[in-house]
């Protein structure tokens, strides 16, 4: 049961429409397409939201800023965290989940292509709905975990609030469907021989971020109904004058936001452990003790989210509890951070771009993490809370852990993703920058805190110790967007004209360096057999994996096809010259192989999904009074119509 | 292409960095900070402070040394020997497994103290004080007094506080850096929270919830004064309007709708508590308040007024009629409950909870358009404007304002 | 039956199942914090509203004076309880048809669910109807909101159900459902369940629970 | 999630086990068995209900949660088949189940300790 093309069928040729140009994209199912669309959409959103960023800093730059209103100012923290979050770091592990997993674990495509499309392409639309506000100068201006009553219609009569509602249970609903699709494809799309304890790292941390997606998130959808019900049809939920309790909203948020913060940081924790290993020449120190790690902090992540609640008033009981259990996530976490340096130790290490980002990640996080556990210390807490030292705390995970995480997955596998390399001198000069500023940026804030700076404030008073932090601050984030800029330059030109990868430039491990870069649509032309966590240095170099427990007794070593001399260990730069796309490529056509065929109806689908949301949103609109139902109703049927197009139509071509 | 020598140069770069911002966070030039307790709450919480920032800068230390040590160490170089692949080692595994458990024990111990201690019950014979958050001002009240005031806390050194948080309306958080940790002030809900200033001094509070527009500009003083002072002070916020003492007579109870606790003044006391407080109102002078105490906000540029003096008297006869009434109390005047109460407006150094000096040029421009002087202010613009044709012109502004500042 | 994919006949499986079934469970697990959050709300809130009326006691509102009944109808929602346990049997009896082949009971046990389904439906449509009449809507009090959005979640899913089940029963006129297919009925069996067992919960903490 | 070998073990039992589901899979008498044991708790449950100085024991609540517990365990295993059906599913369905019934659980412990606090 190795190969699946025993005797080939004979297919009818695939729509050729669909073959390039726009309808290529808009139409497609193929997972690395798809892969990208989110790669770049959450690429441009980071500009956004860091141009967001750069905007509060120019502002808080001195005492008294006076850049922007308190009003622009209260909407763009909250539209710089929420893009960030939602629009960013997770469509940014989405494009990972998309392009990867299926590579990695030798499948042709995931387990449900159509629905994938339809989680894109639900994303999209969620992320222009939420920034639509802006067009209305009403965009969202609650804080990214808005907070009620504050929220409710009675102190938010805007429109504000209803943008980052409904754009949140729209992007709620794209997570929902990717997650369930990755768990299956992880479980049932694994090509022969791949045991769960063989499967890379990276695929196994999105694994359990796929758990994490699927039960945190109806958590979120719930708190969000309850507060769409409110504002538009006068229920009960929040509204103080019916003794509503506004820590009903706090609870659910965090119920979903703690385990949100690990689904924002495992996926980057995954791809540093891919990188790692590679540039090492070892393997990953102590794997199953990462697994199960991973599966430890994506457990723990549920049992700890009122530490965002120690000012409340919870009570000295619930205070203790939380306190200590979020104490606990430091071990497993710990664990991976002192794994990680165990690979490096006694390696040949090859400072590349991702290299340097991996370990860029190892020293900023764990700056993040200890002031996590600072704050896990609920008295500590009290001093701490909306003040900029958790503001500091979150941006050392988030920028030194995720976005860290990510820049070194993409140098990684912009390789394998274009068939071409990123520029390393100008990788190298991003990194260096993007290091320097963001401990600029975000350091100082440890003190604004400590010195009594609460968070969220559109000014402040000069002579309250905050200057210098502030200025210092501010120079980072100069310094943080000609990093950026830098990157943007190199990601373009690279894309265009970088030095040609060949299959393996980097001398990989798993078995996605074995196909051509960029892999052609059917990725491998026989589903390869797994021996070992590291099949190609088993082929390649076995003297690397001599000391790694695999290949069973009975299972025969059978050698995965390996692109050529080019993969050799040390780094000369691709010999071979041509891209893979100029390379004639059997089509999966010729090959027999069955692929779904590109469809529009997930985008229909989508929109459908959207014109609902629409209505909604008009609902309190004098002039839309009559209006707004209707455009519902032909919301929803407009979904459920391509949604029975898409779900009785074979997803491959038929036979004949 | 050395890039452990730029490692080397970088870490040296990131501790001068530390040093540096660090100095300046010891200096005094950090009035607001966290470090420096001034109560036995603070002080706990500082103890707590102090383990967290050892444990987390040994693991600090450890962790990037090590890296440092491995990036450096173990660079690939030419004929170099290839790497030894152990690829897990089960004892080194389990040791850092329980290190950072030791730690975490370490600190978790005194945690879970610490929080019993600063949340039991305030001792017998505290004071009371209410603390009713405002979109967006500050409310205080000692029942066991009958004063409310507004923006201001007196806090007698020595004496144990004990707050009782409630909100009028979203969540608000109440927070004095110095004095120690906060507490949220949730609808619905009533927080407490205690502690004993130990010494006298006036220090910054800020809200530290996220309540809207002008989130950034809910603030508050906090004077803590010895015992005399404090006793001095309630009686004379207790007393009526010493400017309107007089007419006070004719509405006593007026207040009362206001402040529950409120016993209307004993007229008799009015008149003989002024000249005993007359000169040393227990406050510290605006002039001689500590500069980052001060409260000194620039006006919006397009905001002016002609430079009129305001006739006090005159002042207060437009007052009764002013639909200021309908929202502030003056004791014996006006009893309207939504703003601030108003009845020692001239007592307080701060205008705007904390914006501006409570001057008659601040006060006036604040009549003439509040929401321009705090964005979102509840407090509608009453001066004359193309919009509001009908509103005040400057003198008259003036006269509000030179007779709310009478209100000693 | 499981072992034999439908769509995806010839790809191979890591674990031989068919993809649609791992996700409909998967599915069924999120479901579970999806209604666990909703019950919580609803127990959270119990008790807390300032005005009635209640689920279980009478209430004058000490305003105009006049009284309401306690909410809840047990008899009534015993009956549809009723109904919707037996839809569960008839939903594996419909499987089991197919499964068997047998065109004749497959047709009629997908037709029994689905109209014990519709049954429920009518039965909360009546509850619902009535409590608004007794003066209770989702605006009036926490209990009302929690109560109906509950409630109304768990109706919304036997709607989609009962959507489903007739699609299945369209296709079974139209083409017949062959035993290859049993995995469609498999799936739509799950979800109905998965409502069912719900409703289990449901009955006892709001309903029987004072 | 043990080691190596024990997870070729888990991969292919839900293998195994998708055969077995075929002859394993209950029959029309235990469908039907089931069905009258349901409904037996339901009478009972309801029953109970209108025993007034039942519903005032401290018994009332817990029995009626065994008894509903004892019906979700019911479907679950036969009529969602997961008592013969492939091991993974448990997994899938039993761990988010016991998530939920934590939430739950410390939700109502968390808000029932804000009320008593002074
Ligand atoms: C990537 C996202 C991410 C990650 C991974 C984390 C990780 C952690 N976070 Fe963080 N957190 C956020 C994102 C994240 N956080 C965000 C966005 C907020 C703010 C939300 C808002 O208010 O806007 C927040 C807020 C936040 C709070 C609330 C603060 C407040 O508002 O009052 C707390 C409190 O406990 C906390 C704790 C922790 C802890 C203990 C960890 C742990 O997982 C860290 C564990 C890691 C280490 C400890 C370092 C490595 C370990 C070792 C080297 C072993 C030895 C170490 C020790 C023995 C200490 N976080
Ligand atoms: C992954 C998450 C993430 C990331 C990467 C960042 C990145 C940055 N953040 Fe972050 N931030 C959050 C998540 C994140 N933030 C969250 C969750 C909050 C809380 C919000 C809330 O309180 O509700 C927050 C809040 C927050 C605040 C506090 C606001 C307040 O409380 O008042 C500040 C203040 O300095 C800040 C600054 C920055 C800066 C300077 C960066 C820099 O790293 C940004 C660097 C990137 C750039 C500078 C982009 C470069 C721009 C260009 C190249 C121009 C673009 C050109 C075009 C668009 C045409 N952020
Ligand atoms: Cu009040 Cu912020
Ligand atoms: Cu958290």
């Amino acid at each position: 049961m190795a190969t699946t093309v025993a005797a080939p069928p004979r297919y009818a040729v695939p729509h050729t429409k669909y073959e390039r140009g726009l309808w290529s994209w808009l139409a497609t199912v193929d997972h690395k397409k798809i892969g990208q669309l989110y790669l770049y959409t959450a690429l441009a959103f980071f500009l956004i939201g860091g141009l967001e960023a750069l905007i509060i800093r120019q502002q808080l730059k001195g005492p008294n800023g006076t850049l922007v209103s308190a009003e622009t100012y209260n909407q763009l923290f909250t539209m710089h965290g929420t893009t960030m979050i939602f629009l960013v770091i997770m469509p940014m592990g989405a494009a990972f989940f998309n392009y990867l997993i299926p590579l990695q674990i030798g499948a042709r495509d995931v387990a449900f292509p159509r629905l994938n499309a339809f989680s894109y392409w639900v994303f999209l639309l969620g992320a222009l709905f939420m920034n639509a506000g802006w067009l209305f100068g009403a965009a969202p201006d609650g804080g990214w975990f808005g907070y009620a009553p504050l929220t409710t219609r009675q102190f938010s009569p805007g429109l504000n609030i209803d943008f980052w509602l409904i754009g949140l249970q729209i992007l709620g609903l794209s997570s929902l469907a990717a997650g369930f699709n990755f768990v299956t494809t992880i479980i049932n799309l694994r090509a022969p021989g791949m045991h769960f304890m063989r499967m890379p790292i990276f695929t196994w941390m999105s694994f359990v971020t796929q758990f994490l997606l699927i039960l945190a998130f109806p958590i979120i959808t719930v708190a969000v109904t309850f507060l769409m019900l409110d504002r538009f049809f006068g229920t009960n939920f929040y509204t103080i004058t019916a003794g509503a309790d506004p820590l009903l909203w706090q609870h659910l948020f965090w119920l979903f936001g703690h385990p949100e913060v690990y689904i924002l940081i495992l996926p980057a924790f995954g791809l540093v452990s891919e990188v790692l290993p590679v540039f090492s020449r070892k393997p990953l120190f102590g794997y199953p003790v990462m697994v199960y790690s991973g599966i430890l902090i994506g457990f723990l992540g549920f049992g700890v989210w009122a530490h965002h609640m120690f000012a409340v008033g919870m009570g000295p009981i619930a205070d203790s509890v939380f306190g200590v259990t979020t104490m606990l996530i430091a071990i497993p976490t710990g664990v991976k951070i002192f794994n990680w340096l165990a690979t490096m130790h006694g390696g040949s290490l090859r400072f590349t771009t991702p290299m340097l980002f991996a370990v860029g990640l190892i020293a900023l996080f764990t700056i993040g993490g200890i002031s996590g556990i600072m704050h896990s210390s609920p008295p500590a807490d009290l001093q701490q809370t909306d003040t900029y030292f958790i503001v500091a705390h979150f941006h050392y995970v988030l920028f030194g852990g995720s976005m860290m995480g990510i820049f070194a997955g993409t140098y990684f596998f912009f390789p394998k993703i274009t068939g071409r390399l990123m520029d390393e001198r100008l990788g190298k000069i991003h990194f260096w920058l993007t290091f320097v500023g963001m401990n600029l940026t975000f350091f100082p804030m440890h003190f604004a805190g400590l010195n009594g700076m609460p968070r969220r404030i559109y000014q402040y008073q000069a002579n309250q110790g905050w200057d210098l932090e502030n200025l210092v601050s501010t120079w980072g984030a100069y310094i943080l967007t000609l990093a950026t800029l830098v990157f943007v330059w190199n990601f373009v030109k690279s894309r265009r004209s970088g030095a040609v990868a060949g299959r393996d430039p980097w001398g990989g491990a798993t078995v996605e360096w074995s196909i051509p870069s960029p892999p052609p649509e059917y990725n491998y032309a026989v589903i390869p057999t797994i021996t070992s966590r590291y099949p190609l240095w088993d082929a390649k170099s076995p003297e690397l994996t001599a000391d790694v427990p695999h290949t069973p007794e009975g299972e025969k070593r059978t050698d995965v096809s390996v692109g050529g001399k080019e993969t050799h260990a040390s780094f000369k730069g691709p010999s071979d010259t041509r891209m893979a796309s100029e390379v004639a490529h059997p089509s999966a056509h010729e090959l027999g192989i069955a692929m779904p065929t590109a469809t529009i109806k997930p985008l229909l689908a989508s929109i459908g999904l959207t014109v609902m949301f629409i209505g909604l949103i008009l609902k309190n609109n004098a002039n839309y009074q009559s209006l707004w139902l209707p455009i519902i109703l032909s919301g929803v049927a407009f979904f459920v119509v391509s949604l029975y197009a898409w779900l009785l139509s074979p997803l491959e071509p038929e036979h004949h | 292409m050395t890039s452990h020598y730029r490692t080397r140069r970088l870490a040296i770069a990131a501790l001068t960095a530390v040093i540096v911002v660090g100095l300046a966070a010891c200096s005094t030039t950090v009035p607001n900070t966290t470090l420096e307790p001034k109560t036995e709450f603070g002080r706990a919480i500082d103890d707590l402070w102090d383990t967290l920032l050892f444990w987390g800068t040994i693991v600090f230390i450890l962790v990037e040394t090590f890296l440092i040590y491995v990036v450096i160490r173990y660079r690939r170089r030419e004929g170099q020997p290839a790497p030894r692949h152990v690829h897990g080692n089960t004892t080194l595994e389990i040791a850092w497994t329980l290190a950072p458990a030791v730690i975490l024990a370490i600190i978790a111990v005194p945690t879970v103290k610490t929080i019993f201690v600063t949340q039991a019950d305030a001792p017998q014979g505290s004071l009371t004080v209410e603390v009713i958050g405002h979109q967006w001002w500050w409310e205080f009240r000692y029942p066991q007094y009958g004063v409310v005031t507004a923006n201001e806390l007196y806090l007698p050194v020595g004496r144990t506080a004990n707050f009782v948080l409630k909100t009028q309306d979203v969540l608000h958080s109440f927070w004095v850096p110095q004095l120690g940790g906060k507490r949220d002030l949730i609808t619905n809900q009533t927080n407490y929270l205690w502690f004993t200033p130990e010494s006298t001094y006036v220090w910054n509070g800020v809200c530290v919830e996220y309540c809207g527009t002008s989130h950034a500009n809910m603030r508050f003083k906090t004077f803590v004064v010895p015992p005399d002072q404090f006793e001095a002070w309630t009686t004379h916020q207790k007393a009526g309007p010493v400017f309107m003492a007089a007419p006070a007579t004719t509405a006593p109870a007026a207040g009362a709708p206001a402040t529950q606790e409120t016993q209307p003044a004993p007229q008799a006391s009015a008149p003989p508590v002024q000249p005993q407080t007359a000169g040393s109102l227990p406050t510290f002078p605006a002039e001689r308040l500590p500069v980052y105490a001060a409260s000194y906000n620039p006006v919006p540029r397009n905001l002016s007024i002609g430079d009129v003096t305001g006739d006090p008297a005159r002042g207060a006869q437009l007052y009764r009629t002013a639909p200021c009434i309908a929202c502030h109390v003056v004791q014996g005047v006006s009893a309207g409950i939504v703003g601030p109460n108003l009845t020692h407006f001239g007592s307080r150094t701060s205008l705007g909870a904390g914006l501006f000096p409570n001057d008659a040029r601040h006060v006036a421009l604040w009549i003439k358009d509040s929401p321009a002087m705090k964005p979102g202010s509840k407090m509608p613009p009453f001066g004359k404007s193309p919009a509001m044709p009908a509103g005040y012109d400057d003198q008259q502004l003036a006269d509000l304002a030179a007779y709310l500042l009478s209100l000693k | 039956m499981t072992a034999i994919p439908h769509t995806t006949g010839h790809h191979y499986t890591t674990t031989g199942l068919d993809h649609r079934k791992i996700a409909i469970w998967a599915f069924i697990g999120s479901e579970c914090l999806f209604f666990g959050s909703l019950i919580s709300t609803y127990l959270i809130y119990k008790g807390r509203s300032v005005v009635g009326p209640f689920p279980h006691e009478a209430w004058t509102n000490p305003a105009t004076g006049e009284t309401f009944p306690p909410i809840l109808d047990i008899p009534v929602t015993s009956a549809s309880t009723f109904v919707l346990l037996m839809s569960s049997l008839f939903m594996v009896l419909a499987h089991a048809s197919v499964v068997r082949g047998d065109r004749k009971y497959s047709k009629i046990w997908l037709a029994a669910t689905a109209l014990a389904g519709a049954t429920f439906l009518g039965f909360q449509a009546f509850e619902f109807t009535s409590f608004v009449h007794e003066g209770l809507t989702p605006r009036t009090n926490l209990f009302g909101s929690s109560f109906f959005i509950l409630t109304g979640f768990h109706g919304a899913h036997v709607t989609a159900g009962v959507i489903w089940l007739i699609t299945l029963l369209f296709i079974d006129f139209k083409r017949g459902l062959r035993p290859a297919d049993a995995i469609n009925v498999d799936l739509c069996a799950l979800y109905w369940h998965f409502v069912d067992v719900v409703w289990i919960a449901i009955f006892t903490l709001i309903y029987l629970i004072q | 999630m043990a080691a190596d070998h024990s997870h070729s073990q888990t991969t292919y039992d839900a293998h195994g086990d998708a055969h077995a589901a075929e002859h394993k899979h209950p029959t029309w008498k235990t469908y039907k068995w089931v069905a009258l044991i349901l409904f037996v708790i339901t009478v009972v449950e309801v029953w109970i209900y209108y025993i007034p100085s039942f519903v005032a024991s401290r018994a009332f609540v817990p029995v009626l949660l065994i008894l509903s517990a004892a019906k979700f365990a019911i479907v679950v295993a036969f009529y969602m088949h997961l008592k013969y059906d492939a091991k993974l599913f448990r997994a899938l369905f039993v761990f988010p189940l016991l998530i939920g019934v934590a939430v739950i659980i410390s939700l109502l412990f968390l808000f029932g300790q804000i009320a008593v606090r002074v």
